[in-house]
């Protein structure tokens, strides 16, 4: 990678004024995008923006009554923030079981979501929170919501001349969970991800969101599962429904990680043992 | 570019591009060959360096990520003829075979030590998991912790 | 004994917990270039034209060679040499050399590596081993593609099976099974002015890796030498691979007169590497009602890949362990390793025996069930002990401590035996043997040199052909040298293997080293023993046959007289110019095969070993948790029980890897898919159950000290003990590795749904 | 051009003339030299010189010098872990000067930096406070009482005695009585490769060196001592060695000691070397000798008595001083019988650069003397110098002057008879005599002659190992404790390897030495290589042989004692003789073979578990040395050598041209004919720089020079045609017969310059150089202190 130039702005103006250069990539914590070069050789590598030096991305903060958060925070820094930890529990337990510690260090909030991997842990949770993400650009900037952001895997909205500059999401209900499977206890890709935000009033489901993570091409929201326990108690019946309901709208395919019968199983399982976790937290 | 960064506690200044990884910079240009490459891609671990006491991989660093930091490698972990209590530990254990991931777990166990100075083994495993070994099993490694744990506090203790 | 059975430090430890660069990716020659490899993309196709013009106007590029530049023979020599160095007409599986590429920097010689341009005419492969055999078109090897069939004959298996009251007939699958050593392969050449050229690296048998260059280049051994650099794990996987390598570098290195350096991407390493042999086996063994084993047939495909490599001696292990350590009668094994257009498999920690034992132990635990005894019972009613003879027709006469093995394991465990448990925890049992050292196919090998010198301080250093690979054979044989000379640990150093310095000591495998060049050392220091001996008799008046070492002092075999420290007689031998250094040599006890039945005494000894899985199955999801790991392994004497700790733990994860996890997949096209440590899914510290290692020593009377090798053996007995242990479990039999969730979770469904909230 | 040999038949390799087996690498340019190893993230080391020669330290200050950037270490005594101190006589040579510095060349401290530069400039900020002792220069006058001492024990370094006969007795037996005073200086070796080292932490806190050594061992021996390590940690590699001639040792275990010390603090390779003049200033030199004779003869010019009294200057240090100036007394009185001897020779202590091993190694000086000495007693007696010589020399049976009966064939007398034939000695002689009356420049010519004791002798019991490993394909390598310095021993061992083994040579490899892969074999000196060696490997060669005759045999099926080894083939000896071993037609074995190839043979016996390894170890034959009288068979055996010198000398400028010269040595048995004439070409220009130009002068410690502007070598227009007429007398203990030839060709050139020189002046000058001055006045010119020389 010798060969390759770098910018390494000190603001954000100064990052925005580069980002939309040719042949220019921005680097974050670097863990996916320099395994992705790895191969590429120094000549055909692009130039890296390396926005490190960029104070203003790295901030966790309150807005209104959810947070905002910047793009270079890290897994590590999400795993160890108490303000999280209450607030965005299903975040927390996603960004503390990804990678490794050296990975978790590096690795951040907004590398996760630009990178638009389907496995990527953080997004089921950021799905179930609502996330919207402020997107700059020189001149200017543009709110997505954060399913609107993803198109494929590895596809997304994100122009030429934008960087991902703010996640802003609201406070988790009283209820949420992030439970995943994967072929090794560590250092693994998922297999299938559930993530769910739930609040019950009176035993009753009065808002949920369920986000299912390496079962289609993007992450996907199981909305008619959501439908169906909306209003509903959490009980034995309700969770099998609900749980034979998201396996339907899963839509795995087979690779070497799992199978696609498996995975669509898998979905109900997982989100049949939150759900369970949460009825009987009550 | 100028970059200026602090390796193993020696205010150090070279000339680059800011594209380089980190582990070329510190095996090619600083000689510090401790520091090993097992697959370059994040997954083995064995690149290991704590950067500003954190245990990053170094194959995924670029240098320009590291103006202003402190890195430590291996070779700063003690001086001279003295050994870190980590690394007298592995040695003690049996925590070494082929000793190619030894650099690497040596600091991550260093780092998990500074930062939790008993862990439990759920949470050695935690800290350790990303670095692979594949002679030993882990469980020597295991014991080497224990060990460093229970000589740096009694350490600490006397020295209080 | 002083040092013997001691727990001492790993003499090198120090220096890698220091991280002192000794590795050979560490070391750095001025004006050094670096070599890329130009590989196959397809499984099989003929070449039609090689352009290199493009990669060499890059640049940085210095050099381009093919085959055409071989000034010998373009051969690795192996067994049966029939792989090429370089691919000439055709190319034969993905990752096979074409080309190697020189350039002052790695990168640029990775990146003009990909502008070779091969044309190909691409030919149908054979990628399935069970079709691979008498294929009708596809002629890879000979006229069957089978590079090598065994048999073994004893006694009547029809007759024997039908007098059997129960029968256990089933076909096993194993896949490959990557080393994933976490250095990857590494090697420099550096030509000498002299007319020389050294090649350093990370490789387990030097002299396989002379044997190489001299052929391609055309030298006499004489003029190549060759020297282990610090090796950061192997596990067989640095065995053959290595002298790919050194062919690699030395040719450019020869050529261009420069050193030349070469060191494998991780993809590059698991693509083009050699892996543990995916396996078929079809096994039918019978037993009385008594639990008698009475016979056992068994048919043994092992995939082979393109060329032979060391495949016919993994085959001749895999056949000798074919029916388990256990008497039995009747045997009929076919095994056969067979061609195919994929990368050459080869040597693996186990050596072709832990496929095959997965299915023998599988078999047992089957019979067991069928009969209704209890595992470990059914076990002890076959198992080999002193005096039995082996499916070979080996007679055991010594050392043979398996019995023992499965009680320690019993009585560690407390495996609760009876009772029907509901909780998704099972048990599992297995009990393996490992033939030690190369055995009867090896033979002509089986022959280590040492060289020993003591020093006028005392302090002594030593060199042996066999090499450090991570599992403390230098730590191992310093203490059988300090022991030997009565002088301090602190005080022995090895001197890595040199080819030039140490004479042909065969290869580091088959857990040989402590014995082999264990026993090449004691012989070296017997003749300085005998120097030091003369010299204090002359001193102190007793005639040498009554005075030993004890202590570091020369001392009267009786009680009383005048005794000599041992620095002192040392001290006076060498102002009297006496030669206090002396080369060692150690032929193995003779083994003995006939390739018609299959009959002769295969190893020299063996070693033993039972294993006890306890593990947690999940039924909803399939995921199995090894909660921990019992066992004992009878290794005739330990003569450093940490190290041979370390041995069985470090063997027991990469069995529980080949076990729940490992597995490579090789797309339609004969490629590898999943090439790297995200994919390919080796155990992590938070997969390491608790593992109790447990040693039991029946000492082998022609080893040091009683000592024989086991290094292997740990890993061989892990995938059926967690198999044995998911079916007692859940009450599911996998007979596919790797046992994955997918599996269990399938075999779970098909013999009963139940809804997720009523479990 | 020298003779021709005529190839014996009794061997394939003996005896034949082949490259060296690293000329290809010399002349490549790949050879690697000891600054040619270099390793990534290494540093670079450097010394602080002491400012005196002799002064007490006060102080050391290198706060300075650690501050600066890039440095990465500054050592001083107390950073030593071991002993302060080396040496193999007298353990005293320091390392870095603690309390008091006793010549130019000591060192106060030690530096590693990133760069050269760097180091430098820390090297010049450290400063040392001294206390200024009064300068001990001339070696007679040390020994005076009121002297100021050098070491504790009082400057006598050694005093080395031969007691043969009475003297008094003999000389009243004399008729003819001479009473002479000679003397010669101190040069420099000057090897073109200034020392250098690579110093390498090693495994398990062990070191690593690799530089220009020659003596693998007993620096060793000094890396252990000083690091506190034991020797099985500490190893010693041999590169490329750019020339030695004894100087490798000493100067070089304080180097390795240095860098080590500064590599084991840093935990990296350090790297140093020194410059020309640091070489110049700091490294050992060949002792100066003042030397005076009295000799007795009777009329007919028989030796009746001889009384010698040496005194050498030690310099700062003894280093090799014990035994340089044993190898005096016993050879003092040249080789010649004389009844009745005494000889005292003493070394002192002085503030001078120390002086140690050299080429020679204390013979070049008494060469001169006794040699000089025979040509003013033949004038004496009215004797030509051929007569005078030839009434006394050494025969077979003859006792020499420490008592040794020589049991040998003692060819002193045929080597003068060689060179005087060749070169037309008294004809010449007669002819120059009426050519000087009339003519300029004035001609002469001047013969010597001596004899020499091979390998160590009484010095020290001796012994040396090689290890020889065939090779399965039936090349060969071969390692030996004992090292090629440039003198050919790779190609020497290697001949005789391929000998034995009926190999061809370009099939053997001949390995460096390296302490931890070979047992001690004692120092690469007093030209024992050839004969040490030589047998070691003959016997280890004899014992693989031994082990695999008899496969062999089997396969060719004829008797082990019928088999040939010769020319990579093994075949009966029988066929050999009449169709040679390349015949379709030779007999016809058990197995139908008739011959077979080694490397075949060889992987044979690999294949039936025959070692084809093994350790061939030497211990040279007993000598025996009376401490009290000087007698006893001081060495195991003799070589003899004499040479002629023909010279053409303006008396107006003083400028000496050697115009012919003829070399004759009993080698015992010429092993490769090319090495052995490049030995005598190199001990002849050697012999040459030492009779007429070079001259390493100080003045109250302080060197006048530093480089080789004003140390003048010859160069290849001072080199006279040479010819030489080997002898062979074949020793019964030697290889083949073979004694050695590397120093002898070195110590008798410049007595017989200076006789030839004498010849055509018709004046004696009893001091060597015979410079200009001294040819032309008669005197020398002292020379003033060289500007800044003495700097730090």
């Amino acid at each position: 990678m010798r060969e390759a130039s770098v910018i390494a702005p000190r603001s954000l103006r100064e990052a925005l004024r580069a980002v939309g250069r040719k042949g220019v990539v921005a680097v974050a914590g670097g863990t996916d995008l320099l395994v992705r070069l790895h191969d590429v050789a120094a000549g055909e590598r692009p130039s890296f923006l390396v926005l490190d030096g960029v104070r203003t991305l790295h901030s966790i903060a309150p807005r209104g009554k959810g947070l905002a958060l910047g793009p270079l925070v890290t897994f590590s820094e999400i795993e160890r923030s108490s303000l999280l930890r209450t607030l965005a529990p299903q975040l927390v337990e996603a960004a503390s079981v990804a990678g490794s510690v050296q990975i978790r260090n590096r690795a951040t909030l907004g590398g996760n979501i630009a990178n638009g991997s389907p496995a990527g842990d953080l997004l089921p949770p950021l799905y179930v929170l609502s996330a919207r993400l402020e997107l700059s650009y020189s001149g200017g900037r543009r709110q997505v919501m954060i399913e609107d952001f993803f198109k494929g895997p590895g596809e997304t909205v994100l122009r030429r001349n934008e960087l991902i500059t703010r996640v802003v999401f609201e406070r988790s209900q009283n209820r949420g969970f992030f439970l995943r499977l994967a072929v090794r206890r560590a250092l693994a890709i998922s297999k299938v991800s559930v993530a769910a935000n739930v609040s019950l009033r009176n035993g009753r489901v009065q808002s949920v969101r369920i986000a299912l993570g390496a079962v289609a091409p993007t992450v996907l929201r199981a909305s008619r599962t959501e439908e169906y326990l909306l209003g509903r108690e959490l009980d034995r019946d309700s969770i099998e429904t609900a749980c034979g309901l998201a396996s339907g709208e899963a839509a795995p395919i087979d690779d070497i990680r799992s199978e696609a019968d498996y995975r669509r199983e898998m979905v109900g399982v997982l989100l049949g043992r939150g759900l369970l976790r949460i009825a009987s937290a009550r | 570019m100028k970059l200026k960064f602090t390796v193993n506690r020696r205010a150090t200044t070279l000339e680059v591009t800011g594209a380089e990884r980190v582990i070329d910079l510190l095996r090619e240009r600083l000689g510090l060959v401790g520091t090993k490459e097992g697959c370059g891609k994040g997954e083995c671990g064995a690149c290991t360096v704590l950067l500003d006491g954190s245990p990053v991989c170094s194959c995924l660093l670029l240098s320009s990520q590291v103006a202003g930091r402190e890195i430590t490698t291996i070779e700063g972990l003690s001086e001279g003829e003295s050994l870190h209590p980590v690394q007298a530990a592995f040695a003690e254990t049996g925590a070494v075979q082929c000793g190619f991931c030894t650099p690497g777990l040596v600091l991550s166990s260093a780092a998990l030590l500074a930062d939790i100075p008993a862990p439990s083994r759920e949470q050695m495993k935690r800290a350790l998991a990303g670095n692979l070994c594949r002679c030993t099993g882990y469980q020597k490694i295991f014991e080497a912790v224990e060990l460093a744990s229970r000589n740096m506090r009694r350490e600490k203790r006397r020295r209080r | 004994m002083a040092v013997v059975g001691r727990r001492v430090r790993r003499v090198e430890s120090l220096d890698r917990v220091k991280g002192v660069g000794s590795f050979t990716d560490d070391l750095t020659y001025a004006g050094m270039l670096h070599a890329a490899v130009v590989r196959s993309p397809v499984a099989r196709a003929r070449i039609k034209h090689i352009e290199t013009g493009r990669a060499l106007r890059r640049a940085g590029a210095e050099a381009v060679f093919t085959f055409q530049d071989i000034p010998g023979r373009n051969v690795v020599p192996i067994i049966l040499e029939d792989q090429p160095f370089l691919a000439e007409e055709y190319v034969n599986y993905v990752g096979e050399p074409i080309a190697v590429v020189l350039a002052s920097e790695r990168e640029t010689a990775r990146a003009a590596a990909k502008e070779v341009s091969v044309r190909l005419e691409e030919l149908p492969p054979i990628l399935d081993l069970l079709k691979a055999r008498r294929h009708p078109r596809v002629h890879l090897f000979g006229e069957d593609n089978v590079f090598k069939h065994l048999r073994i004959r004893r006694g009547d298996t029809a007759a024997a099976f039908s007098s059997c009251d129960v029968i256990v007939e089933n076909e096993y699958r194993t896949p490959y099974q990557e080393h994933a050593y976490i250095e990857p392969e590494a090697m420099i050449a550096i030509p000498h002015p002299d007319g020389t050229i050294e090649i350093r690296g990370s490789m387990q048998c030097p002299f396989y890796v002379r044997k190489a260059v001299t052929s391609v280049l055309g030298l006499p051994e004489s003029r190549v030498w060759v020297v282990q650099a610090a090796t950061g794990g192997a596990f067989g996987g640095k065995e053959d691979v290595p002298s790919l390598l050194a062919c690699q570098v030395a040719l450019p290195a020869w050529k261009l007169k420069k050193p030349v350096k070469l060191v494998y991407d991780r993809t590059e390493d698991m693509v083009s590497t050699s892996k543990r042999h995916p396996s078929w086996v079809r096994y039918k063994s019978g037993a009385t009602r008594d639990g008698v084993l009475k016979a056992v047939e068994v048919e043994y495909v092992i995939d082979g890949g393109a060329y032979s490599t060391l495949s016919p001696a993994v085959l001749y292990r895999g056949t000798v362990h074919a029916a388990g350590p256990y008497r039995c009668d009747n045997v009929k094994v076919d095994s056969y390793v067979v061609a195919t257009n994929r990368v050459p498999t080869g040597a693996f920690r186990g050596f072709g025996s832990p496929q095959i034992l997965f299915a023998a132990e599988s078999q047992m635990d089957q019979l067991a069930e069928r009969l209704g005894l209890h595992p470990a019972e059914l076990r002890r009613r076959n198992l080999l002990r002193a005096g039995d003879t082996t499916i070979t027709g080996q007679k055991l006469t010594v050392s043979v401590g398996l019995e023992e093995t499965l009680d320690r394991v019993l009585e560690a465990s407390g495996w609760p035996t009876g009772q029907k448990r509901d909780d998704g925890v099972g048990y599992g049992l297995s009990t393996v043997f490992y033939g030690v050292g190369l055995g009867a196919a090896g033979k002509h090998l089986a022959r280590t040199g040492a060289r020993v010198i003591v020093h006028a301080d005392g302090s002594v250093t030593f060199s042996v052909g066999t090499t450090e690979l991570g599992q403390g054979m230098t730590t191992v044989l310093s203490q059988i040298v300090s022991e030997e000379l009565g002088t301090p640990l602190e005080c022995v150093q090895m001197i890595a293997p040199d080819t030039s310095r140490v004479p042909d000591s065969g290869p580091t495998v088959a857990s040989r080293s402590t014995t082999m060049s264990g026993n090449a050392l004691k012989d070296a220091c017997g003749k300085i023993r005998d120097v030091l001996l003369a010299e204090a008799s002359r001193a102190l008046r007793i005639p040498v046959s009554d005075l030993r070492i004890v202590e570091g002092a020369i001392v009267p075999a009786k009680e009383e007289g005048p005794s000599m420290p041992i620095d002192e007689a040392i001290k006076s031998c060498t102002t009297a110019r006496l030669p206090l250094s002396a080369e060692g040599w150690h032929v193995s006890t003779s083994t003995s095969w006939d390739d018609r039945t299959g009959q002769g005494d295969a190893y020299v000894t063996y070693a033993w070993a039972t294993n006890l899985a306890k593990v947690r199955v999940d039924r909803e999801t399939g995921e199995v948790t090894v909660l921990k790991m019992w066992a004992a392994h009878d290794v005739g004497k330990a003569v450093n029980p940490t190290l041979a700790e370390g041995q069985i733990e470090g063997g027991i994860l990469q069995g529980l890897g080949f076990a729940l996890t490992e597995n490579m997949f090789t797309d339609e096209r004969g490629v590898i898919v999943n090439p790297d440590f995200s994919t390919y899914i080796i155990p992590t510290a938070a997969d390491s159950p608790e593992i109790v290692s447990l040693l039991v020593e029946h000492p082998y009377p022609d080893g040091p000290h009683g000592a024989k090798g086991f290094g292997e053996q740990p890993l061989m007995g892990v995938a059926p003990a967690v198999a044995n242990a998911v079916r007692d479990a859940v009450g599911v039999r996998i007979t596919e590795l790797p046992i994955t969730p997918e599996k269990i979770w399938n075999a779970l469904r098909s013999s009963r749904r139940v809804p997720v909230t009523q479990r | 051009m020298p003779a021709p040999r005529k190839k014996r038949t009794a061997f394939a390799a003996i005896g034949t003339s082949v490259p060296n087996v690293d000329a290809v690498d010399k002349v490549t340019g790949r050879a690697k030299y000891g600054a040619d190893h270099d390793r990534k993230g290494q540093l670079y080391g450097r010394v602080k010189y002491s400012e005196h020669p002799h002064a007490l330290i006060l102080s050391i200050d290198v706060s300075r010098a650690v501050n600066l950037s890039g440095v990465r270490a500054v050592l001083t005594h107390a950073d030593i872990p071991g002993e302060n101190s080396f040496g193999t006589a007298v353990p005293h040579q320091v390392v870095l000067c603690s309390e008091k510095v006793r010549y130019l060349g000591d060192v106060v401290a030690i530096v590693a930096a990133d760069s050269e530069e760097i180091a430098a400039k820390a090297v010049e900020s450290i400063t040392v406070k001294y206390k200024i002792l009064p300068v001990v220069s001339d070696p007679v006058e040390a020994l005076s009482p009121r002297s100021p001492a050098v070491h504790a024990g009082g400057n006598l370094c050694v005093h080395q005695k031969v007691r043969k006969g009475d003297v008094g007795t003999g000389f009243s037996q004399s008729e003819v009585v001479l009473e002479r005073e000679y003397a010669t200086q101190k040069v420099e070796h000057a090897y073109m490769e200034p020392e250098a080292v690579l110093a390498e932490p090693g495994e398990n806190g062990g070191i690593t060196v690799t530089g220009s050594v020659q003596n693998l061992y007993s620096i060793r021996r000094g890396l252990a001592r000083v690091l506190a390590l034991p020797l099985g940690r500490v190893r010693v590699r041999q590169a490329t060695l750019g020339g030695s001639f004894g100087g490798k040792d000493e100067a070089m275990t304080a180097l390795c000691c240095r860098a080590a010390l500064l590599a084991l603090k840093t935990g990296r390779p350090v790297k140093m070397v020194n410059t020309r003049e640091n070489s110049m200033r700091e490294s050992y030199k060949r002792h100066p000798y003042r030397m005076k004779y009295k000799v007795g003869a009777d009329r007919r010019g028989f030796l009746k008595a001889m009384e010698i009294t040496i005194h050498a200057d030690a310099g700062a240090y003894a280093a090799m001083s014990p035994f340089v100036t044993w190898r005096s007394t016993v050879q003092a009185t040249g080789p010649y019988v004389v009844p009745n001897v005494r000889t005292d020779v003493y070394a002192a202590y002085t503030n001078n650069c120390y002086t140690s091993a050299m080429r020679g190694f204390g013979s070049p000086q008494v060469c001169f003397g006794s040699e000089s000495l025979m040509d003013e007693l033949a004038e004496k007696l009215g004797m030509d110098p051929l007569e005078v010589r030839l009434k006394n020399t050494l025969r077979g049976r003859s006792t020499t002057a420490t008592g040794q009966k020589l049991n040998h064939t003692v060819s002193v007398g045929e080597a003068l008879l060689n060179v005087t034939k060749k070169g037309r000695f008294l004809k010449t002689r007669a002819s120059n005599r009426k050519h000087n009356e009339r003519s300029h420049p004035k001609k002469g010519v001047g013969i010597s002659c001596s004899y020499r004791g091979v390998s160590l002798g009484a010095e020290g019991v001796d012994a040396a190992g090689v290890t020889v490993s065939l090779q399965t394909d039936g090349s060969v390598v071969a390692s030996s404790g004992l090292v090629d310095m440039g003198q050919g021993a790779a190609t020497t061992i290697s001949l005789m390897v391929a000998e034995e083994l009926g190999v061809t040579v370009d099939r053997i490899r001949f390995l460096g030495a390296d302490t931890s892969r070979l047992p001690d074999s004692g120092p690469t000196v007093a030209s024992r290589t050839s004969f040490m060696a030589g047998q070691a490997a003959r016997r280890a060669c004899k014992e693989i042989v031994e082990r695999i005759r008899p496969v062999a045999s089997e396969v060719l099926g004829c008797p082990v004692d019928s088999l040939l080894f010769r020319n990579n083939w093994v075949s009966h000896s029988t066929e050999r003789t009449r169709r040679g071993p390349g015949s379709r037609k030779a007999g016809r074995g058990r197995a139908g073979r008739k011959r077979l190839r080694l490397g075949e043979l060889a992987s044979l016996c690999f294949a039936r578990g025959v070692s084809l390894f093994a350790h061939g170890w030497y211990r040279a034959p007993a000598t025996s040395w009376d401490e009290r009288t000087g007698q006893g068979d001081a060495y195991f055996t003799f070589v003899y050598g004499a040479n002629l010198a023909e010279v053409e000398v303006d008396t107006e400028t003083g400028t000496v041209r050697v115009t012919r010269f003829v070399s004759s040595h009993d080698v015992g048995r010429v092993l490769n004919l090319n090495g052995a004439r490049g030995q005598v070409y190199g001990g002849v220009a050697m012999g040459l720089g030492y009779a007429l130009f070079e001259e390493y002068a100080e003045q109250d410690g302080r060197p006048s020079l530093e480089n080789f502007d004003e140390y003048l070598l010859p160069t290849v227009s001072d080199v006279p045609e040479t010819e030489i007429v080997f002898i062979e007398n074949p020793d019964r203990l030697g290889p083949y017969g073979a004694k050695s030839l590397g120093e002898p060709a070195c110590e008798i050139a410049a007595p017989a310059i200076a006789n030839a020189v004498c010849d055509a002046l018709g004046m004696r000058v009893r001091e060597l150089p015979l410079t200009l001055e001294r040819v032309r006045l008669g005197r020398g010119l002292s020379r003033k202190e060289k500007r800044g020389s003495a700097g730090p």
